[in-house]
């Protein structure tokens, strides 16, 4: 950690003013861009605030005059997503049950994965890791029809694993780099003494290797987790009434092509779409840095 | 028996995984390549009729608008999501003391949905609701922000959001990195009267070189993934100004019925991904045999 | 002998299964808000009272695109819905990749032929036999005008295109934006097709847009067609790209603008802010004879079980009957699809509609929307959208223009 | 007794590249064997392969009479001792110690008392419940050592064990490690580059280079009698000088020639008739030239040298000067009145020189 400040002093009272002016300008600089961030949320929130009349008449970026929280009741269990007016909460279950096991199994995976191309290289590991790597870019459109016709073979079209099984395929390339990534920086020399231990393949993993791994644990859960949770292409795809996460209730508030927009509840609807997501970002946001800065993005 | 085992364990413990990604990842693109050759309309066909699908898709205008976008779009996004990603990173290490705040602020972009933010978007960059709007109202009247309705600019406001979206996350991956040098380089060179911004563009940033790649990475796939974004603010518009591949492909394939065609456009993207993709790896992978 | 006897009796209790299986329907569809939701609420409503079980399977966005998506991805899997939302062209498409179910039976018994106007009931065919049922029509070349405001500059409803433009001067001149407009595709492309319609007449918009005649692609009128576009383009503000058509039909309310060119949903809109037709708006086809139709309706897909089929029938059944069509329509601001329907609880846009859709489909000038999926195949439709959002954004020529139109048709098979 | 270790036509190839080629190692129980050679020489290697955590290519490896080749190294009673320690991160020390008894399924009672024992023998007592990031690089070093000891294996293996050490601490380590080796009286394999630590550490040492042994022997036939240039210049520190020289034998012996910068060759007459080639290099220890008289030397042979460089070393002084074209360097008392730029006279110890064919590099006498 270096400071701006640390400069060797040839005056010592202008440095101390030039120091001042200096963390000014550095808090100036760090509050635009915050407004720059902030600048849609703002919008979000303060229109999901306002009556649908005075979205109409007023100006859309302004405070809302009277503050109601009608739209945020509506989103949650009035808005219509088809002939149910529900709102997005019978969609949230589903999510939840889409993206928990989803990422957990991707993780896991990614974890397995990166220890064996990290750790227990054999021929041709490099080639299946940048293989893997690859499949990284494939777009999403690309694979949606064959999927499909694969999912209906295996029988699980429609249903809540077959989204799992889609989320985690296509999970694995990411999981499994952010994971090799970190291993690599775990010296070779620890598994070979672990080894000599009598500790086998799996063991090594349990004991030595998993408990190393909190910080890039918590970077790929926050990285899947917000990857599966907005997802939307897979989302309406792959799933059937009774199965639709939440994007697609939201997109069904949000993108009704021929009816009467309702803007403050589309609002409120897509910040409650949000929320777990932020949350995982604002509580994990700490190890986020702390998993990052371990090891993860180093080559 | 059990030797067998414990040799192959690794193996058999990546194999559900690899033989997964040969099959929905590289059996998917020799689906995609041969229905690339027929004239696959609203379902997949697979009667191979020649490169027609190639011909029509090099002869169409869209097509040629939504590369140049990708081009032109992919290196502005990346570049400047590094750039001040970095810019932010640096600025966020001096020991600020609502880092955690700001560092939330500047992160919490990657965890929403564009379908939301592009709407929120579509408002801010609206001349007649959002900035330019609200300037004027504050008494310049000769204030113009009308990127988004003009057709040469529209692809500036895709990225000037996909940036909101993304350099967030690039402040995170560069930030870790600061804090992972060695800081008895950096005193080190502040004993030696070596001025700030040397010791960061000397020492600092280039041991960065591993942290440039994986943000490089992360971009590249956003960029070429990028369709949330532009059908929430643009929609692909105004006219088809901001198309991109992927936007193109999904038309093709899903609105238009045209599936022969969006499988070609989606061959050249994988072209394009594998050229920029393969050097990456190719630097990984050599890195490691060291 | 006693083997034949058995599997007579087995069979007899399928057929007995089948008349007692209760109705059930997976609907996918994209009406998700608002008055779209309750109107589709009604066919549930009256499925169920028939003892059927609906399954929805809404999925919005893009007018259907998001879940055309959906659909692909269905039927791929085979798992197709039992009903989908289809509509024009792709109903015969779909049918050909052979997945239709064929609803003939229904529509026999039920005498569809007798109610529907010929050329709507052509769309429900395949190959001779039913294969959709229609649930309202929509007119899109409908012109809405804010009444006060025309009132206050002394403007008629124009007839014609010069009375249009006329008029739009007169506006422009006083400081009001003359047209309403969203820039995105399908609204640029439905403002062209009501232009076409008036300029090169119900022959010329067959021929251009139904047969896709190279002559008349290419012909001087499609020029002036272009020609038009390049004015309408002018009495637009320059905010319109991206904006949503309903925020185009808010400016037409508040008196910011003074006309917009939309299909009659836009009526929904000005009916929910509280306005009148006649009294706070007004409604009219645009200049030139003709209507364009929209005809929303669902196909059947080849489904497995006794269940799923009869809710087929039932579904069929009851989506053209009288009583829905009535309901669903007064909530969808369309009009009913089958001809005897009383109108007397309709507003008078509807009733003008009506009208006009008897007379045109008389006079042989009931056109389907190449705007909305009506006309031609998706790729066709396509890309003669292309060619007209790009000229209506930039500077293109209208003789350059016509080159691309005729271009893009060749490229597109 | 069978050999504790015994390695027979050992290769080991990565794809096609001959990392170890046909390696022959035996050692005795107690033996101290000392694998040296410069970095990617295959030594670490040979080592993993002893170890079994890298599969041989071709040959066979005993350990304690028994067949080793395939087996898997938790199987080959070992026990090995890293270069970075490699001590698990997230255990305390006495788990890192236990952790190979927990796993063989050792009961607590057996963990506990040898750990207690391990760690008196190593004074680590006070360290077992901190993490391996709380230790010192020394502190470090003790427990990897403790969980290598605990385990009382066959065969112990050290990986260049103390080369993360500084200098004042890998001497003390280097004692103990002796220390430790005589009184458990074990065998051990030990890697280094280090040609002080083979030849204070080692009962045998195997010097390699580029996958080949070049000598197998104790330290000072190593020393002494270098099978090769390569040894001869790898072993020993200055290292060995190597001056190229005409040979000359006849009845009476055998004269070497060696070229000077700016007078006559030395001549440097051998008594024994070893029936050289006429081009030799002659491999002569720096303190086998000497002050005329100041070592015994069975046969001496002085000349004057032009001195160029002077080093004082503290107990010795080294004087460098140029013979036969190279810096020869020999090793004289501290008190020398050696300076530069003059002549001094050495005397050449001939009976310990080694001779070495220029071309093929082996050794001729």
């Amino acid at each position: 950690m270096t400071d701006f400040s640390m400069t060797p002093a040839h005056s010592r009272q202008q440095t101390r003013w030039g120091k001042i002016a200096l963390r000014w300008l550095l808090y100036l600089i760090l509050g635009v861009f915050a407004v720059y961030y902030l600048m849609p949320l703002f919008v979000m929130v303060t229109t999901s605030l306002k009556s649908l009349e005075e979205i109409r008449t007023g100006n859309l970026v302004a405070l809302p005059r009277d503050v109601t929280l009608d739209a945020w009741k509506t989103a949650w269990s009035g808005a219509c997503t088809g002939i149910q007016c529900d709102g997005v909460r019978p969609y949230f279950w589903n999510s939840v049950l889409i993206a928990v096991p989803a990422v957990a199994i991707s993780t896991l995976l990614g974890a397995l994965n990166g220890y064996v191309v990290a750790h227990w290289r054999f021929r041709g590991a490099n080639v299946i890791f940048a293989l893997m790597l690859f499949g990284c870019f494939i777009p999403f459109q690309v694979v949606l029809l064959p999927m499909a016709r694969l999912l209906g073979l295996m029988g699980i079209a429609g249903t809540i694993p077959g989204l799992i099984f889609v989320h985690v395929i296509y999970g694995l390339g990411f999981t499994t780099l952010f994971f090799r990534n970190y291993y690599v920086t775990i010296p070779a020399e620890l598994t070979k003494a672990a080894k000599v231990d009598g500790a086998g393949f799996l063991r090594i993993f349990w004991s030595i290797f998993l408990p190393l791994s909190l910080p890039i644990i918590v970077v790929t859960v926050i990285w899947q987790f917000t990857q599966i949770w907005n997802d939307f292409l897979f989302g309406v795809s792959f799933s059937q009434a009774g199965t639709q996460p939440i994007t697609v209730a939201l997109n069904n508030i949000v993108n009704s092509t021929t009816g009467v927009k309702e803007y403050n509840v589309d609002m409120a609807a897509a910040i409650i779409a949000a929320l777990p997501t932020l949350l995982v970002y604002v509580v994990a946001g700490k190890y986020f840095i702390r998993g990052l800065t371990a090891g993860s993005v180093k080559g | 028996m059990s030797k067998w085992i414990e040799d192959h364990l690794p193996k058999v413990v990546l194999a559900p995984s690899f033989i997964a990604v040969l099959v929905f990842v590289y059996g998917f693109l020799i689906w995609t390549a041969w229905v690339s050759l027929t004239r696959s309309r609203l379902l997949p066909k697979y009667d191979i009729e020649g490169v027609i699908q190639y011909k029509r898709l090099f002869a169409a205008p869209r097509w040629d608008v939504a590369m140049n976008n990708l081009f032109l779009f992919g290196a502005l996004f990346i570049v400047i999501s590094m750039v001040l990603g970095l810019l932010l990173a640096i600025l966020l290490d001096q020991n600020i003391r609502t880092e955690g705040a700001i560092r939330t602020i500047y992160l919490y972009p990657m965890a929403l949905s564009m379908i939301v933010t592009g709407t929120a978007w579509k408002w801010i960059l609206n001349p007649g609701l959002g900035i330019e709007a609200m300037v004027r109202s504050w008494g310049f009247e000769n204030f113009r922000f009308d990127w988004l309705v003009n057709p040469d600019m529209a692809i500036y406001t895709i990225v000037l959001a996909a940036i909101w979206q993304s350099s967030g996350f690039v402040m995170a991956l560069f930030l870790a990195g600061l804090r992972s040098v060695d800081t008895e380089i950096i005193r080190a060179a502040q004993v030696d009267g070596i001025p700030t911004w040397r010791v960061y563009s000397a020492i600092i940033i280039p041991s960065m070189a591993p942290i440039f790649l994986s943000a490089f990475i992360v971009l590249a796939h956003l960029a070429i993934k990028s369709f949330d974004l532009v059908i929430a603010l643009t929609g692909g518009g105004p006219g088809f100004a901001t198309d991109l591949p992927a936007t193109y492909m999904y038309a093709m394939a899903f609105s238009r019925g045209d599936i022969g065609q969006a499988a070609s456009s989606a061959m050249i993207m994988m072209g394009v991904v594998f050229t920029i993709v393969v050097p990456y790896l190719y630097s990984e992978l050599r890195a490691k045999n060291d | 002998m006693k083997r034949l006897a058995l599997s007579v009796s087995a069979a007899a209790l399928v057929v007995a299964n089948a008349a007692y299986a209760e109705p059930k329907a997976e609907v996918l569809h994209w009406w998700t808000s608002g008055g779209e939701a309750k109107s589709v609420a009604v066919l549930q409503k009256e499925f169920a009272d028939n003892g059927g079980t609906w399954t929805d399977m809404p999925v919005a966005g893009g007018g259907g695109d998001a879940a055309m998506t959906a659909l692909r991805a269905r039927v791929l899997s085979g798992n197709a819905p039992t009903a989908v939302q289809l509509k024009g062209p792709a109903i015969q498409e779909w049918y050909e990749e052979g997945v239709l179910a064929d609803i003939s039976s229904v529509a026999e018994a039920e005498g569809w032929a007798d109610v529907l106007p010929a050329s709507i009931a052509a769309h429900m065919k395949c190959e001779g036999s039913w294969c959709a049922a229609p649930v309202n029509v929509h007119r899109v070349d409908w012109i809405w005008a804010n009444a006060d405001v025309l009132e206050a500059n002394g403007i008629e409803m124009p007839t014609t295109w010069e009375d249009f433009n006329a008029a739009a001067d007169k506006l422009q001149a006083a400081g009001i934006i003359p047209l309403a407009h969203g820039g995105q595709a399908w609204q640029d492309a439905t403002v062209f097709e009501a232009v076409a319609l008036g300029i090169l007449g119900p022959d010329g918009f067959r021929k251009a847009f139904v047969d896709l005649d190279e002559a008349t692609l290419t012909s001087p009128e499609m020029v002036a067609v272009f020609d038009q576009m390049r004015k309408m383009r002018g009495y637009v503000d320059p905010n319109f790209p991206g904006r949503d058509w309903n925020l185009a039909t808010a400016m037409v309310m508040n008196g910011e603008a003074a006309f917009q060119i939309m299909g009659d949903w836009a009526k929904g809109e000005f009916l929910a802010a509280g306005k009148a037709p006649g009294e706070d708006f007004l409604c009219a086809s645009v200049p030139g004879e003709g209507f364009l139709y929209n005809v929303d309706s669902f196909a059947m897909f080849d489904v497995d079980g006794d269940d799923n089929k009869a809710g087929q029938e039932l579904l069929a059944k009851l989506i053209v009957g009288p009583s829905f069509q009535k309901v669903f329509n007064l909530n969808k601001g369309s009009i009913p699809a089958r001809t005897d329907v009383a109108l007397d609880e309709f507003d008078s846009c509807a009733e003008l509609s009506a009208a006009d859709m008897q007379a045109s489909s008389d006079g042989g000038s009931l056109l389907p929307s190449y705007a909305h999926g009506m006309a031609l195949r998706g790729a066709q439709s396509g890309a003669i959208t292309d060619v007209v959002t790009q000229h209506f954004n930039s500077d293109m020529s209208s003789e350059e223009a016509v080159k691309q139109l005729a271009a893009a048709v060749a490229n597109s098979l | 007794m069978a050999p504790i270790l015994d390695i027979k036509n050992l290769t080991k190839n990565y794809g096609s590249v001959e990392i170890l080629k046909d390696i022959n190692v035996a050692i005795d129980q107690g033996d101290f064997l000392v694998l040296v050679g410069p970095s990617g020489c295959g030594k670490s290697t040979l080592l993993n392969c002893i170890a079994g955590l890298e599969p041989i290519s071709g040959g066979s490896l005993h350990i304690g009479g028994q067949d080793m080749t395939d087996v898997s190294p938790k199987d080959r009673d070992i026990a090995m001792v890293f270069q970075s320690y490699a001590l698990y991160p997230t255990m305390s020390v006495a788990k890192n110690i236990t952790f190979g008894m927990k796993v063989r399924g050792v009961d607590a009672a057996t963990q506990a008392s040898k750990l207690a024992t391990v760690a008196k023998q190593l004074q680590i007592e006070k360290l077992l419940d901190r993490r391996p990031g709380q230790l010192s690089g020394g502190q470090r070093q003790r427990v990897a050592m403790g969980r290598a000891l605990v385990r009382d294996p066959k065969l112990f293996l050290f990986d260049e064990p103390l080369s993360n050490l500084d200098a004042k601490l890998r001497v003390e380590m280097r004692t103990e490690i002796k220390e430790l080796h005589q009184r458990l009286g074990a065998s051990m394999v030990y890697v280094t580059h280090d040609q002080i630590e083979a030849m204070t550490l080692a009962t045998k040492i195997v010097v390699m280079k580029g996958g080949v042994i070049q000598q197998v022997g104790t330290p000072s036939e190593i020393y002494n009698r270098p099978a090769n240039l390569f040894v001869a210049d790898f072993m020993g520190n200055p290292a060995m000088n190597l001056i190229p020289a005409k040979a000359r034998s006849d009845a009476a012996g055998t004269r070497i020639e060696i070229a000077r910068r700016d007078s006559a060759p030395i001549v440097l007459t051998d008594s024994q008739n070893r029936n050289l080639p006429e081009d030799v290099v002659l491999g002569v220890r720096p303190e086998d030239i000497a002050e005329p008289g100041a070592r015994a030397a069975a046969n001496a042979q002085e000349a004057d040298c032009l001195v160029d460089i002077v080093e004082p070393a503290g107990a010795d002084t080294y004087v460098v000067m140029q013979l036969g074209g190279k810096h020869v360097t020999a090793r004289l008392h501290a008190e020398t009145d050696a300076t530069p730029g003059k002549a001094q006279r050495l005397a050449f110890d001939l009976g310990k020189v080694s001779y070495f064919a220029p071309d093929t590099g082996q050794r001729l006498n």
